[in-house]
Parts: C-alpha cells; structure tokens; sequence
C-alpha cells in the first residue's frame, strides 16, 4: 500500500522529466534536419525560460499557496545581471557557454539574494497583501533598473542610480543605461542551455517537494496552525520557498535578457508577472507538468494566432476565459466525470458482453 | 502656497483613485476576488458617455446615466458569463478569469473605437477654476469629483448598513455559507454587487477622463491597478478604507513627485505601501482578523 | 457532410490559387512590416501599417515591380518583434518597413543584419538603430539630432530664458532626445530650471510635472514626448492657468487630429517636424485625402513616414534593376549601395539622402500652430 | 538561561493523586496561575495546573469554560497576560508556537486540523519534521543524507501509524478520510513529534461508544508505550472517568476544582457548575 503512493508520486516524476526530453530530443531531430521554420526556432529559448518562470512560480503560487504578483521582477533583476556580467567577462572568458551559465548563476544568485532581502519583512504578510507587496516590489524593481547606469571607463567600474545619464570618466561605455537598457548584446542562449535549465529547475523543484523542506512547505499551505503546532517555523520555510523562487526566476531571467540584441526594462512589468501567472493557474495549481505544458502552449497560442490579424489578442482572451471555465468550472467538471463515469460503464458492458 | 496646491493635486488624484477603489473594494469585500477587469470596464464607461455626448450630441447628464445603464449590464454579463460558473474555486481561477475579460475588453474597444486617443471633454467644462490667495488653483473637476467620491462613500455605507438587500450583501461578505442558510440568495447578492459596482465604475470613468482628458483602449488599465492599490492601503473590503486608501496614495504620489523626485516616484510610492503595511498588515482600516484555533 | 466537404475544397483551391498566383508574377517582392497593433501603443503600428498598405497600392497601380506586404503585431516589445520578424521571414520577407518604435527595432536589428534583410524603419529613431547594422536605414530624424536642432532652434531664435523639461523616463525615445538636448543646451548656455519625468505607468496624473514646471518659473517647456501625452498636458497647463511657449519633437505630429481636442489649447506650439498633414503639395494631399477615406482618421507622422518607407524601398528597387527574384543577400547589397547614393524626396521631406551608418539627412522644420494649422517658423 | 526556573518536583502525596512511578521526578507541565484578557474581558484566570511525566490529566467544563483556551496558552498560540507556563522546567514566555513544541509539547484539535491534501504517511513526517535530520543542500540535490533520512523517517512513521491502526491507510489522502480515523491521525501526528506531554483536544468527538472505548485503550497505551503526559478536554464522561487519574474542572474561566475522579465526582461545585444552582441537590 505504501509502496503506490511513493510509485505514484515518483511516476509522476518520471513523466515530467519524461516529456521535458522527449520534447527536447525532438526539437533538437527536426532542428538538425532542418524542419524548424525561423519562427519556431526562436520560440525555443523563450519558451525555456517562460517554463522555468512557470515552475518556480508554482513553487510559490502552488506548493507555498502565496500569491506573487511581482515575479517578473525577479526575472528582471536576473537579466540585467546576468546581461552585465556576460558583457564584462567578454574579454576574460572565451567560451560562450560558460559565459551564460557563469550569467545565469550570477542572477539567479542576486535575484535570491535580493528575494531573501524582501522576504524578511514582506513574509510577514499574507494573502492578498503579500501579493500587493509582490506587486509593489515588481513595480519598484522595474523603477529602480530604468534609472540605472551601469558601465565602465577609465576610473574602472561605473554604478550609478540618477535621475540624468552621469558622465563618463574618459573612454568608456555604458552597459545598462537607464531607460535605454541595454543595447547590442552579443546573444548567448542556446536551446540545449535553455534544455539543461529546465531539467536543473525540475530537478531542483520536484526534490524540494518530496523532502521534508517540501512537505513543511504544503503543510504550511494546507493548515498553517496545525504546521506551527507540530513545531514548523513558518515564516523560514515561506522564505525559503520564496528564495528558491526568485533564483530560478533570476537563472531564466540571465537566459532570456542573453537570447535578445536589447534589453529594457519596461519589459519586466506587471503584465509579464500575470502572464506567468495564468501559466501557472492553467497548468494547474502545484502542477509541475502542468506548468510546463501550459508556459508552452500559452506562449505559442498568440503567435500560431498571427493570421487572425486585427483579431488575435480579442481571441486570446476569449480562448483563455473558455479554458479558465472549463478546466475549473464545479458544474463542467461534474458534468465531465458524469461522461466519464457513464463511458466506463459503457466499456464494461462491451467487455461483459463480448466476454459473453 | 505650493505645499496646498500639491495637496490638492494630491486630493484630486487621490479621489479619482478613490472612486475606483470603492468599486474595487466592494466586489472585492463581497465575491472575494480581486476584479482586475474593473478598470476596464471604467474604459469602456468613460467611451460610452464620449460617443454620447460628442457623436450623438446629447447632454452630459444623458452620457453619464447611459454610461452608467451600459456598464451596469455589462458587469452583470460579466459576472454571469465568466465568473459565476467558477463560484467556490479557488480566488486565483477567478483572478485568472478577470484579467481575461480585461483583455477581451481592451481588445474589444480598440476594434470599436480604434487606438487613436479621443480627448475627452470634462462634464464640468464649463466651470471655472477657483483661484484663492492668487496663486492657488482649484479646478471644477476636482470639486466635482471629491464631492461624488464622498457621496458615493457615504451612499454605501448607507446602503450596506441599512437597506435589505445591502444588509445581506454584508452577511454575504462575512460568511457566505451561513448566509445561504439563512436563506439569502448568495448568486443574486453578488450579481446585484457587480452591478452597483459596475455602475459606480461608469462614474469614476467619466470623472477621471474629466480630469485626464486622454481617452484610449489602455486609458483603465494602469488606474485601476494603482486603485486596486488604494484598496489595499485603505483596508481592503472596507469601504471608508477605500476611500481614505485613495486620497492618502494620491496625496503621497503628488508629494513624491513634487517634493522628491519625479523620476522615481513609482518607486517612493510603492515603497511607502510597504511600509505602511508592514506596520498595519491588514490596511489602514482592514480588520485584522485571527484565525480562530 | 458534403456541404462542408465541398466549402473546404473550395476554399482550398482558392488559396491554392492565391499561393500559385503570388509565386508565379515575376517582379513581386515580399515586403514585412512589423510594429504595435495592439495594446497602448497601437496607434503607431496601425497608422504605419495602413500607411505602408497605401504606399504599396499606388507602386502595384504603376504595373511595375510590385509589392507584397505583410503586416505583423509586436505589441512594443522586443521578445514579440524578434517573433514576428521570425514569422515574416518564413513568410518570405525580403525587404522590412520597420519596426514601428525603437525598442523592437533594436532587438531586430541585428537579426536582419545577421540574415542580410535589408531593413528602412520608418520612426524608430533612436542612434542605436542604425549603428546596428549596415543594412539597418532609418527614415525619420535620430533622436540626437532633434534634441540639438531643438536646442539650437531655442537659442538662435531666443524662444526662452528659463526652460523646463517634461519627458517620459520609461521611454527610450523621449529620454535619447533629452540626453541629447540637456547636452546642447549647456553648450549653449540655455537656462534648464527643471527635468520632469513621468512613465508609462503613471501618466494618467500629470498635474504636478506641470505645476512643478510653473513653480519654477519656467517660459518654454520642452516636450519630448508623443502627442497623446502632449494633448493632456496642454489640457492640464490651461486648466492652471500657466501659458508658457511649449516646444515639441516629432512626436507632437498628430496632436490637432486627435479626436475632440481642442486645438485652441495647442495654439503657438512650436514643434520640430518633417511632416504636415495639411500641407498644400500634390502628394501629401492625395495621401492624405486617400488615407481619411479609407479610415476616416487624418494621418500622423508615422503613417507620413511609413508611406515615404514604400516609396524610397520602390526607387531604389526600380533603380536597382531588382525583381524580387534574387538572393536576399543581392537584394540588400544592392539596396544599400542604392540608398547610400540615391536622393530621394517624399512627403516628410525633399532631396533626403543617407549616410553609410543609415542615418537620414534632410531639412529640420520647425512650425508653429497658428489659427489650428502648421506655420513654418522663419 | 534566564527563564529557567528551579524545576519542581512531583511530591507524593500531595492533593493530586500522582502516580507513585513519577515521585521524585520533574514536572513536565508546570502551570501557574496563568490568565488572559480579551479585551477587557477576562477569559481565564489564574489557572494553576501541573502534570507529572507519565500523567492523566482531564480538563472538563461547561462549554465557553475556556478549556480550548487554555490549550492555546500551553501552546503559544496565544501569549498570556499574566502567569507563566513552564514545560520541563522552562518558561515559555514570548515564544512562538513551533519553539514551544520543541520543548516537548505537541496537541490535536478540536476541529480537526490535518493537512487535508496530503497523504496519511506524508501528514505523520510532518510531524516527524524536527526529528528528519537532513539538510536544506541534501534536500534539494539528493546527497546521501537525504536517502538516509528519509528511509529512517518512513520506517518510523509506519511503526507510529501501526501503532494506532492507521498503517493500511497510509497511502490515502488525509482530507479523505473519515472523522474517526481522522482524529486518530491526529493524535499519530503530535505523537511524531516525539513530546513529553500531548494535549487532546475533544478526542472523542464525533466518535460512537465502540471506538470510544477503543479510544480509551488507546490513550493509556499512549502513556504507557511512550511514557509521556496527556491532558485532555473531553465532554464524554465515561472517558474521563475511566482514563484520568487526575481531574481539573474549570468554569467561567476559572479553576474551580482539582482531584481524582472520585474527588470531583463528589464535589458540589462541579455538580453546581454542571447542573446548575437550582437544580443541584
């Protein structure tokens, strides 16, 4: 009886990886047989990183059960250290690759380091208000990163937070320049970076889940009083669920700022955190696969859209409210296990009669 | 003389913001989610009273009943059509729900009215500013709109306090099972709440496009977060809270931008919120509520 | 069941015969373009889109090379214009009239060097556009150059002793013109009393950037922002009562169209613009008259710019001797050897010739809105 | 350390009947005259009670005593106004509820909370939470240690389960079981916490006379498997009777009597409090 559970769960497991290098092997074939149009190829890294936002925002959304409004945050804090740190090691380290995982490291280290930072007041707070605190924190993020420059001249490295571009000391460069982000980045990503990536957060993730860290975590969720009185400290284990969250987000953040010639910071808004968010509810709520499956088909969806021309958002938005309602809706998923209960019967009554 | 033009900049911002929030924190007290559509339908309440005062040419009054009679059928369509099915999900389904109907209006609006900005007359257009001590200005919109804004508070406080229908909204908002047990119709409280919310939203979009005339498909979205905002400040599901929640973050915005920096006011405001509700976690005015052991 | 079998046949064949038509026509060329349709920017794509539509089927009546055009959304945002520019290079693009804004065209700039698609963008207009590659041809002024012929315009003709700054801090454009103009005006000892920003999230209030403006005593204010803000700050500076003389950028083009403006407000603005709508030449005025039939809204400068994308891509293909059956590579060589050398004039200006960086050279006109039309300050 | 009072000691005999095997020993629950206001309202008042290792202790009252109250006290779900409470000999003044039950308390509640989404086994290693040795950096990249712990984990949740019967439901979900079984898990989960003393609350609750009585096997086994202290609420008499070997009853917030059950069985302000004035003999 015991061994099920723990089959279930690891088989689950299994599936997610499964279908993450299945998915990989075959774009990787048709890639390398030349079947890819542009338009896929360049979906590949994106989609990457919006699957790796996706989990690490179900470890929080799904497994933690707090509602983060700012991840896109996170993932901007990623990108412009990681895109900083790649155009300052140009000269030093030669090999593209460990360029962008050194870039990717860097993030994910400055955006947990900046989580952990937020976290030890904010998790203080719960429901909605942590999720406007999230809010709020993504908004000053993306305040703070459009008035930063960052860049190098003849005093050495230059940093500065200003209302007006500060002056260059000599010959120099700003590498991030204030709302002007940054331009002409030497583009890194590659599809089997972004592929290793995914199989780091999973791996990362799905063992987080099934260990004691992980289970404190959905006690946590499930009944925080009961978790408290069985001697879990709470707010250690929110954090540490939030930590976990905002480094991935900074380590996908790295590989999407390096998969584009520029980079500003507008981009990392509130729209983008509610996108990741709809991936995450739409998979499914602590739904690894779920996420996976959802950031990929909801990233695709708009752009397989294009021929609808003038129609197309009207229509996404329409898609989505029509999955929202029939993925969740009590009545469709009554009405769907009434079909599904009468097709078993159906089928038992074939096999009885064709036993007979 | 500056300090009490800023403040007043502050209170006109603040009160448009507050009209919003109001609308926000209702929906929010009752049905338990956070309507992130809300602002959108502020957008298409501010176009209705345009197309009906410039294109057909009525008076304001006309555009601001109409818009209101529009938005009211609109949120109840709303609400029926996309939110009810998912009644006792989880709030972030719903939450999901919303900002697909905020998609599908903004998109909507733009096939109907198209992108281009439309500079929306203010309905007091014809009031001239007050000037005192010379240098101070206020104009009729801000008058017109602290005034609705405050009748609008009183009137539901009012209304939840002491009608039938509002009493029960508050029974709703406390425990939504005992006051299905009690027999109250919980589906057609909250419907009724959508739509008083709704209608509210047709006000809060004409005064706001009074006071910032550019009207566009996008003009609700970024208001309705910073009431949403508000909301939360105030105390979310609390009414006055709201109202106070909108004023004080108007008047914090303008006071940031004009006595610190206006580069970095997104990030003074913001950052004020926290604080504040690092100190009171449930808002200026929420109730703290302990979990019962 | 028949019914519909016989719809999807029928459909089928008439696609089939679109794709064989569209293949089989020597002398076609497939032209992409690529800007917002939607979300808050969308007036700038869609105006560039139709504009470029009109453009291609005035060159297609003359029975010439013709032109196909194919038109995608990428919303402002980088990620999305790489994906489009994607789309549109299955598609078959072999020349692009884009992006529309700077931000993804900074982003898909260096795609189209990498793939040698030769580029014209008619309004992104930040430097960095054009340094992105060779290939990369910009239409409109550059962001630096407006900040200094504004400021030099300023000063010549005395316009302001104290000027004060509002402009848009989360907007590459807004604030590349106003890196370029605080520059100029130290050099030539113009007075700047205050910078105001706002950004893309708070613009619905901007009472107090102008109140901060009229504090400080300031009689120009320079705006270098679109005028979609431009028209709710005249609205606002009236409201308070505060009359300075207000200076714009290229950007303010379209402020006397907006629907139910009051273009009193706007009376003796000073802008800097290649373009008028109510210009009195032949062309701008068939284009302008075909573009309010079709869509009944009067063209802005983007539209204006686009239009003179289409027309300057068709001299400099006919010149070329191309017929759209060549490699891209041929195409873009040939096409930047002919923009480097040509002199073309169009509806934003006349004899524009560019530089081997891309960067436009043509006449700086600084107008002024008399009696609600444009008036050539001399 | 500064809140480490003098440890008292259980002395027999004294007014309380404690079990001859606990003599000499420390308290493991030392209560004294502990209260707390509600705003302005008083809702339990020097409440004085203390719990010998190995101990039956019921606490019974009127409903809106203020038992339940008292349970949040002992726990640091609620700080005290006035008094203190030490457990094995240390107070637990201004600590937050997952550092008092590392002191050695752990408790059940009377509306069940289990961690309804997540299977039976996995709600027991929560409980075990501060006994898995296993680090953060094991955790998240399966080093050895974790394997280590985990198998050690799971062959101790199975013997906890085991012992109260659950074993064969360990793989079903908790929030899927019935009411009985769920209190049962209850009690597995604050026994996987390895405490000195555990508090039931209402254990019998919702629970038929059969799997009462089962209950009460249960409990002395508990003390006697475990050699720990139980303090329980409980409104079924029979139990309390049969199960405690010392009794506090409370009333109106207050400590109105303590003794054997045949001492509060006997005792007219317990009858009163119960039955009222008029009715009372």
């Amino acid at each position: 009886m015991k061994k099920t559970l723990l089959n279930k769960d690891k088989g689950k497991d299994f599936l997610t990886y499964a279908v993450v290098i299945v998915a990989f092997v075959i774009m990787q074939f048709l890639s390398s047989q030349g079947k890819l149009s542009s338009a896929v190829t360049g979906y590949l890294v994106p989609v990457c990183c919006y699957i790796v936002l996706a989990i690490s925002l179900n470890l929080l959304v799904g497994v933690c059960g707090e509602l983060s409004l700012g991840h896109a945050g996170f993932m901007g804090i990623g990108a412009f250290s990681g895109v900083v740190l790649a155009t300052l090691l140009k000269n030093t380290v030669d090999n593209a690759t460990l360029r962008l995982i050194l870039a990717m490291v860097f993030g994910g280290t400055l955006a947990g380091l900046i989580g952990f930072l937020i976290g030890i007041p904010v998790l203080r707070l719960r429901g909605d208000y942590l999720a406007i605190v999230t809010l709020a924190f993504g908004e000053i993020m993306k305040n703070i990163i459009g008035n930063m420059y960052v860049g190098t001249d003849e005093s050495g490295f230059r940093f500065a937070i200003a209302t007006a571009k500060p002056k260059l000391v000599g010959k120099g460069k700003w590498i991030l320049s204030g709302a002007m982000g940054v331009t002409g980045i030497k583009k890194l990503s590659t599809f089997a970076v972004g592929f290793g990536l995914i199989l780091f957060t999973l791996f990362v993730v799905l063992n987080l889940i099934n260990s004691k860290e992980g289970r404190a975590i959905k006690a946590v969720r499930d009944n925080r009083i009961a978790a408290e009185s069985v001697g879990i400290n709470v707010t250690t284990f929110r954090m540490k669920a939030f930590v976990v969250s905002a480094f991935l987000a900074g380590m996908a953040g790295a590989l999407y700022g390096l998969n584009y010639s520029s980079l500003d910071a507008a981009k990392f808004n509130f729209n983008t955190s509610i996108n990741i968010l709809v991936f995450v509810v739409l998979g499914g709520m602590g739904n690894i696969l779920g996420s996976v499956i959802s950031a990929t088909v909801l990233y695709i969806l708009p752009e397989a859209m294009r021929g609808l021309a003038d129609y197309r958002m009207i229509i996404y938005a329409v898609v989505l409210i029509l999955v929202m309602l029939f993925t969740w809706s009590p009545k469709v998923k009554e009405y769907t296990s009434v079909v599904a209960d009468r097709m078993k019967h159906l089928f038992k009554k074939e096999k009885e009669a064709a036993a007979k | 003389m500056n300090i009490l033009q800023y403040l007043i900049n502050g209170i006109s911002i603040g009160s448009v913001y507050a009209i919003i929030a109001l609308g926000y924190t209702m929906v929010y007290g009752i049905a338990k989610m956070l309507n992130f559509a809300h602002g959108d339908v502020i957008m298409v309440g501010a176009y209705i009273c345009y197309c009906v005062t410039v294109y057909l040419g009525l008076p304001v009054l006309a555009g601001v009943l109409l818009s209101m009679v529009v938005c009211t059928v609109l949120g109840i369509t709303i609400e029926g059509l996309a939110y009810k099915p998912l009644r006792g999900t989880p709030s972030l389904a719903v939450l999901i729900t919303a900002i697909g109907v905020s998609y599908f209006l903004q998109n909507a609006a733009q096939l109907i009215w198209s992108s281009n900005p439309k500079s929306f007359t203010s309905i007091v257009s014809n009031m001239k500013p007050l000037h005192l001590f010379g240098s101070l200005t206020i104009t009729g919109e801000v008058i017109v709109t602290v005034a609705v804004s405050v009748v609008i508070m009183i009137g539901l406080t009012w209304f939840t306090s002491s009608t039938r229908i509002g009493k029960s909204m508050r029974a709703v908002s406390e425990d939504r099972d005992a006051a299905q047990l009690m027999g109250i119709n919980v589906n057609r409280t909250i419907s009724i709440t959508f739509a008083i919310g709704s209608a509210l939203a047709a006000v809060a979009g004409v005064l706001m496009c009074s006071s910032i005339p550019v009207l566009m498909p996008t003009t609700g979205s970024m208001p309705g977060i910073r009431a949403f905002t508000a909301a939360v400040f105030g105390g979310i599901g609390s009414i006055p809270g709201a109202m106070l929640g909108g004023i004080l973050l108007g008047i914090i915005e303008t006071f940031a931008k004009a006595y610190l920096s206006t580069q970095f006011s997104d990030a003074i405001v913001f950052g004020v919120l926290i604080i504040i509700l690092l100190v009171k976690p449930a808002g200026l005015l929420g109730k703290q509520v302990q979990e019962k052991v | 069941m028949k019914k519909l079998l016989a719809l999807v046949l029928t459909l089928a064949m008439v696609t089939a015969m679109f794709a064989v038509g569209a293949s089989a026509e020597a002398g076609t060329m497939k032209i992409g373009m690529s800007g917002p349709l939607t979300g808050g920017a969308a007036v700038y794509g869609t105006a560039v889109a139709r504009a470029a539509q009109i453009a291609v089927d005035e060159v297609n009546a003359l029975g010439g090379l013709q032109f196909e055009l194919n038109c995608q959304d990428d919303e402002h945002d980088a990620e999305k214009a790489v994906s489009a520019y994607n789309t549109l290079k299955d598609w078959g693009m072999q020349m692009m009239c884009g992006t529309v804004t700077t931000k993804p065209c900074l982003a898909v700039g260096p795609e189209a060097n990498e793939d040698r698609i030769f580029m014209v963008t008619p309004s992104a207009s930040a430097s960095d556009v054009a340094y992105t590659g060779d290939n990369v041809f910009q239409i409109c002024f550059i962001d630096p150059a407006q900040g200094k012929i504004s400021a030099e315009v300023i000063a010549e003709k005395s316009l302001g002793s104290k000027i004060g700054i509002i402009y848009d801090s989360s907007d590459v454009y807004s604030t590349g013109i106003l890196d370029s103009f605080t520059e100029e005006a130290e050099t030539l000892g113009l007075e700047i009393v205050c910078t105001e920003a706002f950004t893309s999230d708070t613009k619905a209030d901007l009472t107090t950037q102008v109140t901060k403006c009229k504090e400080s005593g300031a009689d120009l204010v320079f705006l270098p922002i679109y005028y979609t803000e431009a028209s709710q700050i005249l609205t606002t500076a009236s409201k308070i009562g505060y009359a300075p003389l207000f200076f714009g950028v290229d950007g303010m083009d379209g402020i006397l169209d907006v629907e139910n403006f009051d273009t009193s407000l706007a009376e003796g603005l000073h802008m800097l613009t290649p373009f008028a709508a109510d210009a009195k030449d032949e062309r701008t005025a068939a284009f302008v008259a075909k573009y309010k039939e079709l869509y009944n809204e009067v063209p802005n400068q983007f539209a204006a710019d686009a239009y003179d994308v289409i027309w300057a891509m068709y001299q400099a293909a006919t010149a070329a001797g191309l017929t759209g059956a060549e490699s891209n590579e041929d195409i873009c060589a040939a096409m930047i050897e002919q923009f480097t050398s040509m002199t073309y004039d169009g509806i934003t200006g006349m004899g524009m010739t560019w530089d081997e960086d891309g960067f436009v050279s043509k006449a700086g006109n600084v107008v002024k809105i008399q009696d609600g039309a444009y008036v050539s300050v001399e | 350390m500064s809140n480490q009072y003098p440890k008292n000691t259980v002395q027999v005999p004294t007014f309380n009947t404690y079990r001859e095997s606990d003599a000499g020993k420390p308290l493991v629950l030392d209560v004294r005259n502990l209260g707390i206001d509600f705003g302005g309202l008083t809702a339990v008042d020097s409440f004085s009670v203390s719990l010998g290792p190995t101990e039956i202790c019921g606490l019974i009252g009127p409903n809106g005593a203020g038992k339940t109250t008292i349970f949040n006290l002992l726990t640091g779900v609620y700080q005290p106004t006035r008094g203190s409470v030490l457990i094995n000999g240390i107070d637990t003044k201004g600590m937050s509820t997952h550092k008092v039950t590392k002191l050695g308390i752990a408790r059940t509640f009377q509306n069940i909370r289990l961690f309804t989404d997540m299977s039976v086994l996995d709600n027991v290693k929560v409980g075990m939470h501060n006994q898995i040795k296993c680090s953060f950096a094991s955790s998240l990249f399966r080093l050895p240690g974790y394997f280590a712990a985990e198998k050690r984990a799971n062959a101790r949740a199975m013997e906890l389960l085991d012992f109260m019967g659950l074993a064969d439901l360990a793989d079903q979900k908790a929030g899927s079981l019935p009411y009985g079984v769920q209190r049962r898990l209850e009690i597995v989960r604050a026994l996987a916490t390895n405490p000195s003393i555990i508090l039931l609350d209402e254990p019998a609750a919702g629970m038929n006379p059969s799997e009462t009585t089962e209950l009460m096997h249960q409990i002395r086994r508990i003390r006697d498997t475990f050699h720990i202290a139980i303090f329980l609420i409980e409104h079924d008499m029979n139990l309390v009777m049969n199960v405690c070997e010392t009794i506090a009853v409370l009333n109106y917030g207050r400590l109105i009597a303590k003794g054997t059950p045949e001492e509060i069985r006997q005792n007219p302000t317990v009858i009163e409090a119960y039955l009222g004035k008029e009715d009372g003999q």
